[in-house]
């Protein structure tokens, strides 16, 4: 149920609650806007949810060529726009 | 009779094959030192082209001059150290946006820098095609693709030092949006 | 050296000043503009490479490739040093060749210098010599060099590949509980072999706190190759007790420790490159200079360990300690009392202590818990110089850290004996 | 699918079932149920933790990954399994040749000279062979398959 | 073939430990050396022969107590060896077993009745046969113990010869002593202090070492060391054929691996 409320509502979620494959637009980075910034992942650009590891381990996302793993704190910084 | 050595600092974001490039241009004479107070190393070794000697530092790797642990650090103050040094920015032609960034912080900076851009060929196996020609006539710096790992292009890449020149990042910011001021070699019209 | 606390203030003047034009955000916004013009992607059908980068991070897929790389680690470790050089090549070049040598050519066999150099000149084997330049070269060349040789190559194989990042992906969940991040499991690899390249690997980690923490963990709970190497020969079947709770005071004192030390444990975040064959030239430079590295600044130290350890020796300082502290040994450690020579030689020479408990006649059990009394003693005299060198300050607490561990776990592991009857 | 897949399926996935077993018997010999087996050139001892349990683990974990991906095995998601468990059965067989090759150089123990004879040495490869030896060249065909159905080629 | 390898060390192992005590006035007790005992079946059976057996035998045919003197060992191991050439795993009847020997020494010949169950006071169900057939080919039948001193006036180590034969398949050894084993004077030695009684004390010494380096020789040599005869076992070679065809399948692939790649 929850899939297909997103596809109607276009419902904005962070990094670390998206689901395993799931791929967005990312809207905003709240703290750490610079560090996450160099790494390529940037506002506006089209980012898709790799993998979590278990027991809130590092969440890993492919941003174009990019593939960059961060902790799950950062990882909820991060609010994409899941389509 | 070669002129006092010359410096050169291989800045780039990690993995971006900077130590290929490294061993491809020194020889085995490279050693490790330590970076003073603190507990980063870096490489250092010498090379000759023409008749100029030059002295290679393989500075660690960074995503920004924004140093946000001890590598990037040192990477900061190496820079400001070694003000007469002529700067290569090592960059992955896949991943190239990221790469830019610290170029531009780099020219903002106000060094003679060249950009190398490495690893075409993985670019080219991922049907990733990009204009150097294009990206050197915008940013008024020397671009020189090549394959670090087979080798090629380093020879130009060591021909092409002596060509490394500054630029200004307003003249970059008016031929990125077409506002067509000179570019700084050859003419052309811009932005068509 | 400026305070870690506030870098970012300091910095910002050094990259904002005069010569700054653009803010990060018309920065990146440049870059793009930049980008757009000079970059087009063509469609892109993913290959068979860029799968499995994804399945070795996936943790179902990719914890069962992590077993198989450190069982390869291991594997070959143990294969090539010690089954090649150190028990092909050294025991016999040293113990038939080298040993007889050294006797020979020495002047008079009962002088002091020929004890602190060569040792005693009844024993047949390096092993047992216990001089400066008969075991200690022995242990420096014989053993740790071709144990570090291997770690360094397969080290900078897993690095140049790729892979390194992806396992501290997958380990970094356990590790960040500990007060580390993923690439802590780099210094524990390289602890197994010897902890002295450990120690200086320790810089692959970015804040002081989690290089503390790393080093005190290190120098506790990971034994070096030659301890391992011992108790595989000496006491076979309760290495895996010993390992057990090794590794559980591993991940507990790991857990404590990042609750007490204080410093900031920032989370990981860090790029996942594509896989690339590793290339030689990068492998072997990367190899030659960290193990000359090796050679200069830790051989000299194993030397200087034995000779202190000499010292000591004559110096009666051994037997004194070990009457003194025998009763703490037998009380709270619950291990018999001819244990207490041993262990306080565990002090220095941590692979010789191991050699000497087997001969004393206790229970499995109070084995057990006195070898791993040795193991999280005192590292070996190498580690505790090059940790000096790291920083006296970080030091000294890692030795407090280290009797607090020792003085309760040591207590702990008898507890659990008596609990169990075994004691 | 064509008739190829097919068999490549039926062939594979009988592969990942006799590795997953095999990974199973060096974990059970270790722990003790029977003492060192001999099966024609196949043998396990089972004496060591790591050689057999961990080993085992590790085989038995590839056979697994063959199994999962052996379904259609087209496309490239589960092919790619398919390769990895291959490359974990891969990992440890290399890993006890290069056993092998270190063990035969050095002469034995006791004896004087450093080197091996050449005898010894080539002797020292005879069987009995670890099971992860032994499904390596069936393994290999997975190889073959790689390049066969064209995923090697970026084209 | 791991079988006969455990065999053959465990032999080896046996022979370097046995417990001795010679009659001979102040030699030295023997090595502690365990030597395997000889295995025949008497009847259904199974009766095993070790050396404190024989050496208890001949004690009581001599009335001197048990000992182990050098003849003692030497028909022991000689008895042994043969049986072991000539049965490998198998168990021989007694009734199965033949010996010949040349040598008229008591020691050896008691050796051999009591292997033979045709010794005095001996009651066994089944009997081999043993006949003393010296070198000139008269057989001696008076095992006396005053007859075969007579005859053992001027024998030599060419006499220590013994020939073991397996009656049910006609198969047989023949065992000489190797000739390093006996020191060079010492018959001329035995001579003086047993038979004519006219050695000096230095020469009767001398001979007390020998008579001692003898029977731990005897007791400690391996069986190809002691007799001519037996051939060295063949120290398990390695199995090349099998290595071989590994190596060798190994290479190839390993070859056509880096050529495809190569070619790629």
């Amino acid at each position: 149920m929850l899939n297909s409320v997103t596809q109607v509502l276009n419902l904005k979620m962070k990094l670390s609650e998206m689901e395993f494959g799931a791929e967005g637009v990312i809207t905003e980075i709240n703290t750490e806007k610079q560090k996450i910034n160099a790494m390529g992942i940037r506002v506006g650009k089209k980012l898709k949810m790799i993998t979590k590891q278990p027991i809130k381990g590092p969440v890993v996302s492919t941003c174009g060529e990019l593939e960059v793993a961060m902790g799950v704190d950062l990882a909820s910084q991060v609010v994409v726009d899941v389509d | 009779m070669s002129k006092k050595a010359a410096k050169i600092l291989l800045v780039g974001n990690p993995n971006v094959g900077k130590s290929v490039i490294f061993n491809r241009l020194t020889g085995s004479d490279a050693v490790v030192s330590n970076y003073p107070g603190t507990t980063v190393d870096y490489t250092e070794g010498t090379f000759i082209s023409g008749k100029q000697e030059y002295t290679v530092i393989d500075v660690p790797g960074a995503y920004s001059l924004e140093a946000r642990d001890k590598a990037e650090e040192v990477a900061v103050r190496m820079l400001h150290e070694h003000r007469d040094a002529t700067v290569v920015v090592v960059l992955d032609a896949t991943r190239i946006e990221r790469g830019l960034y610290i170029a531009l912080e780099t020219i903002e900076m106000g060094r003679s820098v060249l950009i190398a851009l490495n690893m075409i060929d993985m670019a080219h196996d991922r049907k990733i095609s990009v204009d150097d020609r294009k990206l050197q006539k915008l940013l008024g710096v020397p671009v020189v693709p090549l394959t670090a790992i087979t080798g090629e292009g380093i020879m130009q890449l060591s021909d092409m030092i002596r060509k490394a020149q500054a630029s200004d990042v307003k003249d970059i910011l008016a031929r990125a949006e077409g506002r067509a001021s000179e570019p700084a070699q050859a003419s052309g019209c811009a932005g068509c | 050296m400026q305070k870690e606390e506030h870098p970012n203030r300091h910095k910002r003047q050094v990259v904002q000043g005069a010569d700054m034009v653009l803010n990060e955000d018309q920065r990146w916004s440049l870059v793009d503009l930049l980008a757009k013009q000079t970059i087009s992607a063509g469609t892109y059908k993913q290959t068979v490479w860029d799968v499995i980068g994804e399945l070795t991070v996936k943790p179902l897929t990719g914890i069962p490739v992590a077993f198989a790389v450190l069982y390869a680690f291991w594997s070959v470790f143990g294969s090539f040093a010690g089954a090649l050089c150190t028990d092909g090549f050294f025991v016999k070049f040293f113990d038939n060749h080298f040993l007889p040598w050294m006797q020979a050519i020495w002047p008079d066999p009962n002088s002091i210098l020929y004890f602190l150099f060569v040792g005693d000149p009844l024993a047949d084997n390096c092993f047992e010599a216990f001089g400066v330049l008969t075991s200690g070269l022995f242990i420096a060349i014989g053993v740790v060099l071709p144990a570090v040789l291997i770690f360094y190559l397969m080290m900078a194989i897993l690095e140049d590949s790729g892979y390194l990042p992806r396992l501290a992906v997958l380990v970094d969940t356990l590790l960040h509980k500990m007060g580390l991040h993923g690439y802590a499991i780099v210094p524990t690899i390289l602890g197994l072999g010897c902890n002295v390249p450990a120690i200086t690997a320790t810089r692959i980690l970015e804040t002081k706190k989690q290089r503390f923490i790393m080093m005190t963990l290190l120098a506790i709970f990971v034994p070096c190759g030659a301890q391992l190497g011992i108790m595989l020969e000496v006491i076979p079947e309760s290495v895996g007790y010993v390992m057990l709770f090794l590794l559980i005071g591993y991940v507990v004192f790991g857990y404590l420790l990042s609750k007490i030390v204080p410093g900031t444990n920032p989370e990981i975040l860090i790029d996942v490159p594509p896989y690339h064959m590793p290339q030689r030239a990068n492998i072997t430079k990367k190899l030659w200079m960290r193990t000359s590295g090796f050679i200069i600044n830790a051989v000299p130290f194993v030397l200087l360990g034995v000779l202190f350890i000499n010292l000591l020796y004559i110096g009666g300082v051994i037997q004194w300690l070990s009457d003194v502290f025998a009763p703490v040994f037998v009380h709270w450690f619950g291990v018999p009392k001819e244990t207490a020579g041993p262990l306080i030689a565990a002090f220095l020479r941590k692979d010789l202590a191991v050699a000497q408990l087997s001969n004393i006649e206790m229970t499995q059990y109070q084995m057990i818990s006195a070898v791993v009394l040795i193991s999280i003693y005192f590292p070996c005299v190498a580690t505790f110089v090059v940790m000096l060198k790291e920083g006296w300050k970080e030091l000294l607490a890692a030795v407090g850290v280290l009797f607090a561990v020792a003085f309760i776990y040591g207590g702990i592991i008898h507890a659990i004996g008596i609990l169990l009857g075994v004691a | 699918m064509n008739t190829e897949h097919n068999t490549a399926q039926i062939y594979i996935a009988a592969l990942g079932l006799v590795t997953m077993i095999l990974g199973l018997v060096d974990i059970l010999v270790w722990i003790g149920f029977t003492g060192g087996i001999e099966f024609g050139i196949m043998g396990i001892a089972g004496d060591d933790f790591f050689r057999w349990a961990w080993g085992g683990l590790v085989v038995f974990l590839g056979g697994a990954l063959m199994l999962s991906g052996c379904r259609n095995v087209g496309n490239i998601q589960e092919f790619s399994k398919v390769l990895l468990g291959a490359a974990l059965v891969w990992t440890i067989a290399a890993c006890d040749i290069f056993a092998m090759i270190c063990e035969n150089i050095p002469a034995g123990e006791e004896a004087p000279e450093f080197l091996n004879s050449f005898a010894g040495f080539v002797g020292g490869f005879a069987p009995p062979y670890a099971p992860a030896v032994i499904l390596l060249p069936f393994t290999l065909v997975i190889a073959y398959f790689f390049y066969a159905w064209g995923f090697a080629d970026e084209s | 073939m791991r079988a006969r390898l455990i065999l053959v060390s465990l032999l080896m192992a046996a022979l370097l430990c046995t417990t001795a005590m010679a009659h001979m006035p102040g030699a030295a007790p023997a090595p502690d050396v365990e030597l395997l005992p000889i295995q025949i079946y008497d009847g259904n059976k199974l009766v095993e022969i070790s050396i404190d057996d024989l050496a208890a035998y001949h004690g009581e045919c001599t009335g001197q107590g048990p000992s182990k003197c050098p003849c003692v060992v030497i028909g022991y191991r000689a008895a042994e060896a043969g049986i072991n050439v000539l049965y490998g795993d198998e168990i021989p009847e007694r009734s199965d077993i033949r010996i010949i020997s040349a040598y008229p020494s008591l020691g050896s010949l008691q050796d051999f009745q009591y292997i033979t169950g045709t010794g005095p006071g001996m009651d066994c169900k089944e009997t081999g046969t043993f006949n003393l057939i010296l070198a000139d080919g008269t057989e001696v039948t008076d095992f006396s113990k005053k007859n075969i001193k007579k005859i053992s006036g001027n024998i030599g180590p060419e006499d220590c010869r013994f020939t073991i034969i397996r009656e049910s398949t006609g198969e047989s050894i023949d065992l000489a002593i190797n000739d390093d084993i006996f020191p060079s004077d010492y018959f001329d030695l035995r001579k003086k202090v047993k038979i004519t009684k006219n050695a000096t004390p230095e020469e009767s010494q001398k001979f007390l070492d020998e008579y001692v380096a003898l029977r731990d020789a005897g007791l400690t040599k391996p069986a190809w060391e002691l007799f001519k005869g037996i051939d060295e076992p063949p120290e398990e070679e390695p199995d090349v054929f099998g290595g071989g065809i590994f190596l060798s399948i190994f290479i190839l692939f390993v070859a056509a691996g880096i050529i495809i790649i190569r070619r790629k």
